[in-house]
């Protein structure tokens, strides 16, 4: 190889490199508040109904502060380069997904859209091709919501709410009629819902125990 | 979001989650075509030295090699032109990984025929100009991966071009020249190792040929300094032993 | 080497490698339509007594048009190559199976057989050399309806349909006594039956609960 | 389940893998005379030139009798199910089809064809869809030859046969440029054509040594 | 290679696989009892307790014909080879170990000892370096036994005998202490022993529910 | 180095060698029996509650558990003062990885009889004292790691300890308790995984102890609601009735 | 469960454990025994011929070493469970036939029978049980030498001795025919026994260079 | 925990994590210098023998530059924590020791000893807590330095230097005894140590042909 093309292809990697480490460290910002999320809403398993919307407001300023991260990110990224680099991070931004949509469930019973998350973690349309909500990501955050609603309801029934699991079902149940929609390919998507049939009928035999034995007050859901 | 518009966005996202599929779909078939392209391509090149084997002039015969090579790749480089609205923008990283392993493919075959033509390794600017239009505009960035990683490869063809081309005349010194050429591939790949993951187990790979050519080199040299004739002289001797019996063989076929 | 036998060996191995993508295209027209009918039959969970047999109608059309999809692929497949090309799309046919035998369940009580399902699919006699319905891909689908039906037992109770799991039990019992009885070497199908014991026990559960709190007018059965 | 389904699926599974045992019989009597052949044509390399064609000649009954063995399968394999069962036997196969080849090169020089070798092992058109010798099992079985042959040209240098590698050099670099048409995609087919280059090699070196031999030590004989 | 030393070693090598194809055949005869026992043992699920006598006597015979097969097998294995071969019926005698502990527990309400079980299926002293009943085999024989009483506590409940589950828990209870004395290091054998403490809660949920139900809902029925 | 001296050197290297796999194998060996010690002594704690489980009080059950696997453990502490020699200066990082194992185990058990006398995770300063000579000197340094995979692998004994329990009067109760702090050991724990590789995966084993716990109670909750009655009735009824066909299973064996 | 049956069972499991760790000791003994004869044998390939006998002396007081290890391991054997146990020293085992049979050939030309080796080896007939030297483990160290020769033979030329390499090559040529007429089914022997001809090749390469080089005066074998 | 305990835990954690970045790092710092000998030495094997030395000569300055950066390394390890960090510089120092050994090999014809490499590295005998070239270490070294050999005995023939590969073959026999005097367990030495037969093997290919064609005058070394 011609010696000035061997100096300018190795200019051209390290460059790569140092930007890759300078991701790198963003990422790991942004993983540490994920991570601190993910050890407050664990307690949503122990905490008592009423004590639940005091738990979900202490999560809510970590969420707003996952802005100024995804911004350093989104100014570091060269253009077009969204898809290079994007595995970096999205494991961070599933689980801040994951927080944003369990915090808006247990708050409203609603699901957050994914223009409302996206808008929530601060993301600039202009920035599209840096950084962006992709739905693969956000379903993948959702996924992960159900999973541990499937824990809820166990624990909530422990916790002397019977109706919690009714709500849960139905919620779930519409969920997944949407991802029983998409075509997924054998992918990790289509593994991870596959994975959902178990949370699934977990959360009906929930249902099962508490509506055999007449626990509840809440009809429970049929098909409309 | 109640029960009705959760089907709605699940609707829009089956229809983003299809497109995605589809393109690569066609990105992967697409990929495919220029992956066999390209391997015919280079079972090309090598038939085309070895069937004239007999021919007078090496430089000749490969130059020939080499224009048929190149004009087989512009197939290739039309594929790559009409996918271009389908690698836009940030779309050539999207889908990097369905379009990298034909990219590789094109530019082991490419930079074979520029090898055959210049005896010398194909730089990066001539890569991307091959898959650009006529006013320079690259249908899609060309990463030093690729081009690194394609080259790579070439190092296992240039082992097999030696090693076969032996017997053809010429063949030993052919092979000496190959030899040299791999070792200084394999040390400026060196260098990149530490950059690219993928490089490192493909530079094992070249160390592999490189040995096998070594080995092979290492074989012509102890015969002939058993002998102690210059190369040309030994070729000539064989060579027309091999030719006598082979006409030979040839009047038993008539029978 | 003979350049016409050389001529008809390429052409041999460039045919080949376009019938595999020719196959592969219909398989995942099957596999549409199978995934489209698992997505309508997993709503049987929450759909009451009343409205199942419109929900059954739903599936039945879907059904019909596998035909279609199992003739154009018989139409493909080479003369006496079936064994070579099968794997490609027992899947989806397992799972077309699998839909034909719990509509049949769920409409008349009955287990539809091997020849009926063949039918229903429209599988063709002087096909058998090119698409056929093995043994083996009737019994597996079979026992995903199994599967299937260990899970409707619990949600059955949840809809106040306290008689579907003993019905399911006796079904049950009988396809598992049915099953015992075959001589499987075959390692995959009888794993799958081994793992039949779970379902049994967990539609016995349910037939325990909803017997020990005298929900059901239907006695529970006993061996004859 | 029907008790009669019951009994006929019993009876199917059962003649399944009766058949399995039966073909493995045969299989086991195809790979003893193909072992046995193999041992035979080893003596090649220490037998002398004046003896060979008698050393041929005892294989040639032994291919005839694979005829035998070969219908036996055809026999056993139920209509259309050669590709269901064919890698029980390709092993046993190529062997064969190496014996044939080889034993028709040491007699006539010749390179057999596909349909030389299907008619010497006996192979009926009208079985092709339970016995048929395909072009994989054919090519595989001429790379074998190759690489017997590179160990040829060295031991009848040593019995004292200084034309045999000549000869054997032409025959393989003919096979290699005719190999080398083919647009191989199968892996183990290419990787089996790429060592070919070394029995080449190894056979110049040879021709190589007996040349300048000729000339240097012995050069009373020339080429005739 | 000396002739007599090549027929000789010939002669064992032959010997050898064709004693594996024969100690195959009788271990496919020993399968085929066990899984008829194990069909039959099925019943117990939904045998009302006055049938459960002749249930159990049915079962019996099946259990003495093992001994033929047990005594074919030690007349294959040639001496001291026991651990050579084990492993291929070691499946078969665990499930033989399983109907015979099952069968007495049933019928007495012991446990059947390892030297009984042995006695049972016809072991003699004298073939223990042929085919003999090792500890391991026997404790996961009565593992599985225990895992069986679980499913029949919630079934005998089904089938109106609400003083199986009694009977059953103190039984399982004292084989659980049992196994907590043994110090096992064994891995397969201390997570199927893990497994049991499942198998105590299960008959524990039963035994609660009659328990209050008697006391509850159904007062005029008491422990006889 | 001339070929005489080579010998001499590989000699010496030999030594050094051999006794570094000597010192290994006595260590590998040590290890092993400790490993047993411990684990011999946690089946003990788990026999030792459930024999006693018609006992009247509880804390006394427990406290006399742990008293004898403290007793138990003795033996491990003796084994450790005996390796002290062979674990000084940097000895203890170079065999490390042959330590570790049992060390961590010996970490369960003595973490297992301390949480049944004091309900609570012992600290670190008592697994260090508890092997250390009476003047507080360390036999050798005890790493975090250790420490908090022995810890970790604790919720799984607590697992089988509440489950097992159930039947014994209060087991419910218990199980509850146990759910708590097997909770809280998650969430601390969860902390240092960025830390310890290997505490990533003791983490997920101890996810699935704890729903195994927390489906465990639920089962209870469920049946307590449905009959409406304080826990303690409940196993009282519960108690008297399995008892009564106990004690005439008892008259049977008699005959 | 009963004491004293619970106490047997405990014992059993403890004393196994034991065992392991004795035998284990003993066959580290035998393994650098083992290993010290390979070390030695090791300089045949640069011994002069005339100084070959001394070192082959040197090796048999190693080989009749290993007699009392092997006593040793047979005493340590429970009755009965030689195929419990051996694959624990089988790679020794192997290593010790290979050195014996190597020797021998170096000494004498001639190939040590098994029953020459294994009483080398101090094998009693009584300890058959319990220690034994099989049929494998001897075909698998003799299968040794051969790989072994094939080097020797390159070194031997280089040391100026240009017949043993035309001896070397009548003694493999005639153990292959002889293995060629084994019927080996077992896959790791036959695996090994087609790595033979590796060997064979090189041997011949060497003869070859020989021969045309007119540098020995043995005449080369050919088939009789 | 306790939380001060939790703290303190978190604080030795953090502190013990910044040291690892602290130290690899200056491993990096290393590990370049080591990839740099190694580019330059892989230049033997196309140098000319007369060009050797200046080539070695530019070899030397880097090695010694090594003696800074384990200066850093000696002085960030704390004390007695060698074995706990060594790992992550060994992969670079095992390079370093075969860069000074190959050296001194082709200036002296000598081994360097440890002794010797470690104070050329500038290793102190006070840091040997903390930095130290161990046993092993330096032998994974020497083995490279045989790799590197056996393909210089080819490469050297091909420069037309003769003597060389029996000067090589001397050197790595002797390292050979050497070697299979050592006790090495089933470990990465043992592999290493393992795969230098091969090199041998090759190397004494070179001897044998050059020796066979009287292309040297070096007489080629006999045990002594
Ligand atoms: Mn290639
Ligand atoms: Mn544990």
């Amino acid at each position: 190889m011609d010696p000035s093309e061997l100096d300018q292809i190795n200019a051209f990697l390290e460059g790569d490199s140092e930007l890759r480490e300078k991701i790198k460290d963003q990422v790991n910002e942004f993983d540490k508040k994920a991570r601190k999320m993910v050890g407050l809403l664990n307690r949503i398993h122990f905490t008592p109904t009423d004590a639940l919307p005091a738990l979900l407001e202490s999560v809510k300023p970590i969420l707003n502060d996952c802005q100024a991260v995804i911004k350093a990110l989104a100014d570091s990224v060269p253009p077009n380069q969204f898809w290079r680099w994007k595995d970096m991070w999205s494991n961070s931004l599933r689980t801040a997904v994951f927080a944003a949509v369990l915090v808006e469930y247990l708050s409203s019973g609603q699901l957050a859209s994914l223009q409302q998350v996206s808008e929530q973690l601060g993301m600039k349309e202009e920035w599209k091709d840096r950084v962006t909500l992709t739905v693969e990501d956000y379903l993948q955050g959702v996924i992960s919501v159900v999973n541990e609603l499937s824990r809820l309801a166990v624990n909530s029934v422990t916790l002397g709410n019977f109706d919690q699991p009714i709500k849960i079902s139905a919620f779930v149940k519409d969920l997944f009629v949407g991802f029983s929609m998409l075509n997924l390919k054998n992918d990790t998507l289509r593994r991870r819902f596959d994975s959902l049939k178990y949370d699934m009928k977990k959360i009906e035999e929930v249902v099962y125990d508490v509506s055999l034995r007449k626990l509840t007050s809440v009809p429970t859901l049929t098909s409309t | 979001m109640a029960s009705s518009d959760i089907r709605t966005t699940f609707q829009s996202f089956r229809d983003d989650i299809d497109a995605y599929n589809d393109r690569r779909e066609r990105l992967i078939k697409a990929s495919r075509d220029i992956t066999n392209l390209s391997k015919k391509t280079i079972f090309l090149l090598h038939r085309l030295v070895l069937e004239n084997a007999e021919s007078l002039d090496d430089r000749e015969v490969y130059l020939a090699a080499a224009k048929k090579g190149y004009e087989k790749l512009r197939e290739v480089q039309n594929a790559y032109a009409g996918l271009r609205a389908e690698l836009e923008a940030d779309m050539f990283w999207r889908y990097e990984r369905q379009v990298s392993p034909g990219l590789q493919e094109y530019i082991e075959a490419l930079s074979f025929a520029w090898y055959l033509e210049h005896g010398s390794l194909i730089p990066f600017s001539e890569v991307q100009k091959s898959i650009s239009d006529s006013d320079g505009k690259a249908y899609f960035p060309l990463t030093v991966a690729d081009y690194l990683l394609g080259l790579s490869d070439l190092t296992g063809e240039l082992m097999r071009f030696a090693i076969s081309g032996l017997s053809r005349k010429g063949g030993r010194k052919k092979a000496m020249e190959v030899c040299a050429f791999v070792r200084t591939c394999k040390a400026d790949f060196d260098r990149f190792t530490p950059f690219i993951y993928e490089l490192r187990k493909k530079q094992s790979v070249t160390t592999q040929s490189l040995e096998k050519i070594e080995d092979t080199v290492y074989a012509i040299c102890v015969r002939s300094s058993e002998y102690d004739l210059p190369p040309e002289m030994l070729d000539d001797i064989v060579g027309s032993i091999s030719q006598s019996s082979r006409s030979k063989r040839g009047d038993e076929d008539e029978e």
